[in-house]
């Protein structure tokens, strides 16, 4: 098992009100405001998918698995591939999720994640493009929430990330074009795999303001807290998008000192997932079981 | 040669190198998640199922549908997107989940003392996360742990099994997806295996009435071997939580 | 005190919030300032030595029925425990959308509240004045008719005529002077407004 | 809204012709320099103008406020309703809600809108009611929700920021009890090149990345208090490029503020003259 950890985390523990605590540079489990929870993340889970990883930062559970299929490019984009982000809000997570109780969460979720994908300097679609026009890859990266313990954008950012990385596209063999029918022909080496760039994807990170100071990572008891918080999504040290959950406003200083916050964050995030992904060792033992 | 392939070669081994009366391996795991009640996880082959139980609590949304002598027992079966070999387009909400909800609604009121929460609510959420054949015996049996992790009374363990009628002669049990595949009747038992009665029993396809009886009887003898198997995992749970607390470290 | 229109827009700082000044109707205070909540006319009441600052928006005020309130509401259906009714008031402001609420049989009367029918007090498409009780379900007003001033304004004859009152417990057809059963409220002309009836009645022909 | 069955549907594989004439056959680079030439656009604007602004309030007679915005070529129409009770719901809450409808009319950009709300226009709507529901006095409305539709016309551009400024005055209008006036604004990057209010092609263009650095970033501020309401942004930009924009686009809201407050007193003082 890896754990990841951004931030010590040896702080004494003190049972006060999370809102004093948090002027105090405590919160209530003894983190620091800049400190995460400790996470673990595991890859290669589910055996139908190309990738897939799962993630459990505390109590939040996030499993994502990536799909590839052939479809037909965006006419007005014929040398791009598709990417699709699906999020799925179980009930196993609460029972407020049951029937279509997610999906409002689930469409904020996907939302984010696919503006922050748009961009070709954080992930080049033209990588996925088979023929020019009418071949490409389409990926669906599928998210399943089983567990929610707060700072669901952080984790489901990190999950993607990871999975997208454990993901391996077919290599094509031939295509042979016959009029509008087109024969793509895989390679049958089931080991000949090409893997993504994802050196650009995107972090998440959310920044959630609880009185005048701004705390990363919040539990789901500091989430009710707060009145507003701003995701911001970490690309190779640019912003590629920055979205506000909740209600509330922001001054403008707090804003950019949120930016700023999340930013640094999102770089020693990065830095340990990189670091964790590249420990992760072929056919170690993964699931529920452990 | 027939293009049908054999379901039990001639040496007696099936596809995936069981004998016609072996499951395939079950490992299960109780107590996985921290929100909800009870939380169960069951492997069953490759099928992979996670159950979560809320309740019993406040009935939900219009009072009217609480019971004056017995809880509501709330099912919602759902599937993710990646756990059939192309891609589903919907985790739930279509016709098949409906029915495996109204399904496994019926197996588990059978055996929850629904009678002990009157006014009350109880729900129950499965979500299989890999689908390789027999998904509903799986959903069944891990609602049943994740029921006894939630600490609901019921009056026995409720367990389900595949069965099948191999090469028109042979019962077999716990169907694999591959095995589906190819044809063949599939008869799903449901059953309170220790008082011997059935709850529910569906079948797919047919075969000759005077097969019924053997086939059945391996289905109940598969619900019989899971519940042992079942048994194991409960009572090492319950040893390992009751060591923590000093009550449970009898032997 | 008078201030000739002095118009205010939301968000529009209207003064210090002291021991002399404190924000009322439409205004809201924060850090120390009085603001203004909506777009309208400011308007200043000094009561025991103190201005409430207040807003009023001509005409186009956006209100909600609250606890106390007296609304003037239009019977639809009746039953044997309860009616429900719509709002169509809220005192002399005209709802654009009206409310759904419930007056139930013990809420009628104030006294012999075992002996009251429901259908000898109401009847469907009668203009009643009622007040708001103390809400106690999410989406559901419930109105009470337990008053000498509250109750049944407005009603129509079997045969369409207005009908005008004759006792507490009756009223009478203008037209073929039949008697029917009503809860009869006492109006009082600060109650309610002469054209505001007016209006309503033309809206109950309609119906 | 009701599908109109008699028309006939192009086939789903057709495409707009557009996509083969010359403009789309240029490499985007070449589409990015017409579009701005020597620190001039297309339509005579200096990069940091904002388009003139027409806003002009009780333009639906059925709704309880509505408001009009023109914006350039961008033709905004909101409306709001009075409070209703929340569908679907049975527990009681103590903040009134804002349901926020954003949705492009089938003619108003260059390909036509289906009238079902596509993911683009959700995602508009998401961000019009989180703008909003931080200046709408929602305790005053305790388990309702008010109605917010936003209708654009012609789409050139700015489209949700124009849609979030008239709906501020549509609320305002409409007597529902507010903090403070919004205004929102929208800055589009390609490089070092800023565009306040870009129109239509050059929003589409700031989106793909020709240079290294690009996006869209909308503000949405209250000008009393100063707080940012919601920001949003896409691409892919540094972080000072950002509290930059943060900054400019704070003073092009600043400016708006003047416009609407006229047409709210304008609105005002019309009712008042009525009764």
């Amino acid at each position: 098992m890896l754990i990841l950890s951004s931030e010590k985390t040896d702080n004494p523990a003190r049972i006060e009100r999370t809102y004093y605590l948090i002027s105090e540079n405590i919160r209530i489990d003894g983190r620091e405001r800049e400190d995460y929870r400790p996470m673990e993340i595991e890859t290669d889970v589910v055996s139908h998918a190309f990738g897939s990883s799962r993630l459990r930062l505390a109590n939040t559970d996030v499993l994502v698995a990536v799909k590839i299929e052939v479809d037909a490019p965006y006419p007005e984009r014929p040398l791009e591939g598709k990417l699709e982000f699906f999020v799925d809000c179980s009930a196993n997570a609460t029972p407020e999720f049951e029937g279509r109780g997610g999906e409002e969460l689930a469409v904020e979720l996907s939302n984010c994640l696919s503006s922050a994908y748009r961009s070709e300097e954080v992930f080049n679609l033209k990588k996925l493009c088979i023929m020019k026009g009418r071949k490409c890859w389409k990926l669906y990266v599928d998210i399943l929430l089983l567990e929610v313990g707060g700072n669901l954008f952080d984790a489901v950012s990190i999950a993607v990330k990871a999975a997208l990385w454990n993901t391996q596209i077919p290599k094509i063999k031939s295509i042979n074009v016959d009029g509008s029918n087109i024969d793509i022909q895989v390679c049958d080496d089931i080991f000949s795999c090409t893997k993504l760039d994802v050196t650009g994807a995107p972090l998440m990170v959310t920044v959630c303001k609880i009185g005048d100071k701004c705390i990363v990572d919040p539990n789901a008891a500091e989430e009710q807290c707060s009145v507003g918080a701003v995701v911001v999504a970490v690309s190779r040290g640019n912003i590629c998008t920055i979205s506000q959950t909740g209600t509330g406003s922001f001054h403008p200083d707090t804003f950019k000192s949120c930016l700023i916050l999340g930013i640094s964050v999102a770089q020693r995030l990065e830095d340990s997932l990189t670091e964790t992904l590249g420990e992760i060792k072929a056919n170690q033992d993964v699931g529920f079981l452990k | 040669m027939s293009r049908k392939k054999e379901l039990i070669s001639n040496i007696g081994l099936r596809l995936d190198g069981r004998r016609a009366g072996e499951l395939r391996r079950i490992r299960c795991k109780l107590g996985v998640f921290s929100e909800p009640d009870g939380s169960a996880y069951i492997e069953q082959g490759l099928t992979k199922v996670l159950a979560a139980v809320y309740g019993p609590h406040q009935v939900r949304g219009g009072r009217s549908k609480a019971q004056h002598d017995s809880a509501i027992v709330n099912c919602q079966f759902s599937m993710a997107v990646f756990s059939t070999g192309e891609r589903k387009r919907r985790p739930r909400g279509d016709r098949k989940s409906t029915e495996m909800s109204i399904h496994l609604h019926q197996a588990l009121v059978a055996a929850i003392k629904v009678e002990l929460y009157p006014w009350t609510q109880i729900d129950v959420y499965v979500e299989v996360l890999h689908a390789d054949g027999g998904i509903y015996p799986a959903c069944v049996n891990a609602a049943t742990l994740a029921l006894i992790d939630a600490g609901i009374p019921l009056k026995e363990y409720v367990c389900a099994c595949t069965a099948s009628l191999a090469n028109d002669d042979i019962p077999m049990i716990d169907i694999s997806h591959q095995e589906e595949v190819m044809g063949g009747p599939t008869l799903t038992v449901a059953a309170l295996p220790m008082s011997k009665k059935v709850v529910l029993l569906e079948m797919s396809q047919r075969f000759h009435v005077d097969h019924l009886p053997k086939v059945l009887k391996t289905a109940l003898q598969g619900c019989v071997d899971i519940k042992n198997i079942l048994d194991v995992t409960v009572s090492n749970n319950v040893k390992e939580i009751g060591s923590s607390t000093r009550w449970g470290n009898m032997t | 005190m008078e201030k000739q229109n002095l118009i205010c827009l939301p968000g529009q700082r209207l003064s210090l919030c002291d021991k002399t000044h404190t924000s009322g109707k439409g205004t809201y205070d924060r850090r120390g300032y009085i603001y203004s909540n909506i777009s309208g006319i400011v308007d200043v009441v000094i009561k025991d030595g103190i201005k409430i600052l207040e807003v009023h928006s001509p005409g186009l005020q956006t209100i909600v029925p609250a606890q106390g309130d007296v609304v003037t509401a239009q019977i639809s259906i009746i039953t044997q425990q309860y009616c429900k009714c719509y709002i169509k008031c809220i005192g002399d402001k005209i709802l654009r959308r009206h409310f759904k609420a419930i007056l139930r049989r013990e809420d009628i009367k104030a006294t012999e509240k075992d002996k009251i029918d429901v259908y000898k007090s109401f009847k469907p498409g009668d203009i009643i004045l009622a007040r708001v009780l103390p809400i106690t379900e999410a989406h559901n007003y419930q109105l009470s008719t337990a008053e000498n001033e509250l109750g049944v304004a407005v009603a129509y004859s079997e045969h369409g005529h207005p009908m005008i009152p004759i006792s507490w417990t009756e009223m009478q057809c203008i037209k073929t002077y039949v008697k029917e059963p009503r809860k009869v409220a006492k109006l009082i002309p600060e109650n309610i407004h002469e054209d505001l009836i007016a209006r309503l009645s033309e809206t109950t022909t309609k119906v | 809204m009701p599908v109109d069955h008699k028309r006939i549907n192009a086939p789903e594989s057709a495409v707009p012709y557009k996509l083969f004439t010359k403009l789309n056959t240029e490499s985007l680079k070449e589409q990015y320099q017409k579009a701005i030439r020597d620190g001039i656009r297309v339509d005579g604007r200096k990069p940091s103008e904002h388009r003139k602004i027409f806003l002009k309030t009780g333009i639906v007679a059925h709704a309880k406020g509505s408001a009009y915005i023109e914006q350039g070529n961008t033709k905004v129409v909101t409306s709001v309703f009075d409070p209703r009770e929340i569908p679907n719901r049975t527990d009681y809450c103590l903040k009134g809600e804002i349901y926020c409808e954003f949705k492009f009319a089938p003619f108003s950009c260059p390909k036509r809108r289906l009238h079902q709300q596509d993911s683009q226009e959700k995602e508009c709507s998401a961000i019009m009611k989180k703008a909003l529901e931080a200046v709408v006095c929602r305790e005053e409305f305790p388990n309702f929700q008010v109605d917010v539709y936003a209708l654009v016309l012609h789409n050139d551009g700015s489209a949700l920021s124009a849609a979030v400024t008239a709906a501020g005055v549509a609320l305002a209008s409409a007597g529902i009890p507010m903090f403070d006036i919004i205004t929102s604004s929208t800055l589009a990057i390609q490089g070092e090149h800023s565009l306040f209010d870009p129109n239509f092609r050059e929003e589409l263009l700031s989106e793909i990345a020709i240079e290294k650095e690009h996006g869209v970033v909308i503000l949405c501020v209250t000008s009393t208090h100063q707080q940012i309401s919601h920001f949003h942004q896409t691409g892919n930009l540094q972080l000072n490029t950002i509290t930059q924009s943060i900054d400019t686009l704070h003073n092009t809201c600043k400016e708006i503020v003047p416009v609407v407050q006229k047409c709210l007193v304008k609105s005002v003082l019309s009712v008042i003259s009525e009764s």
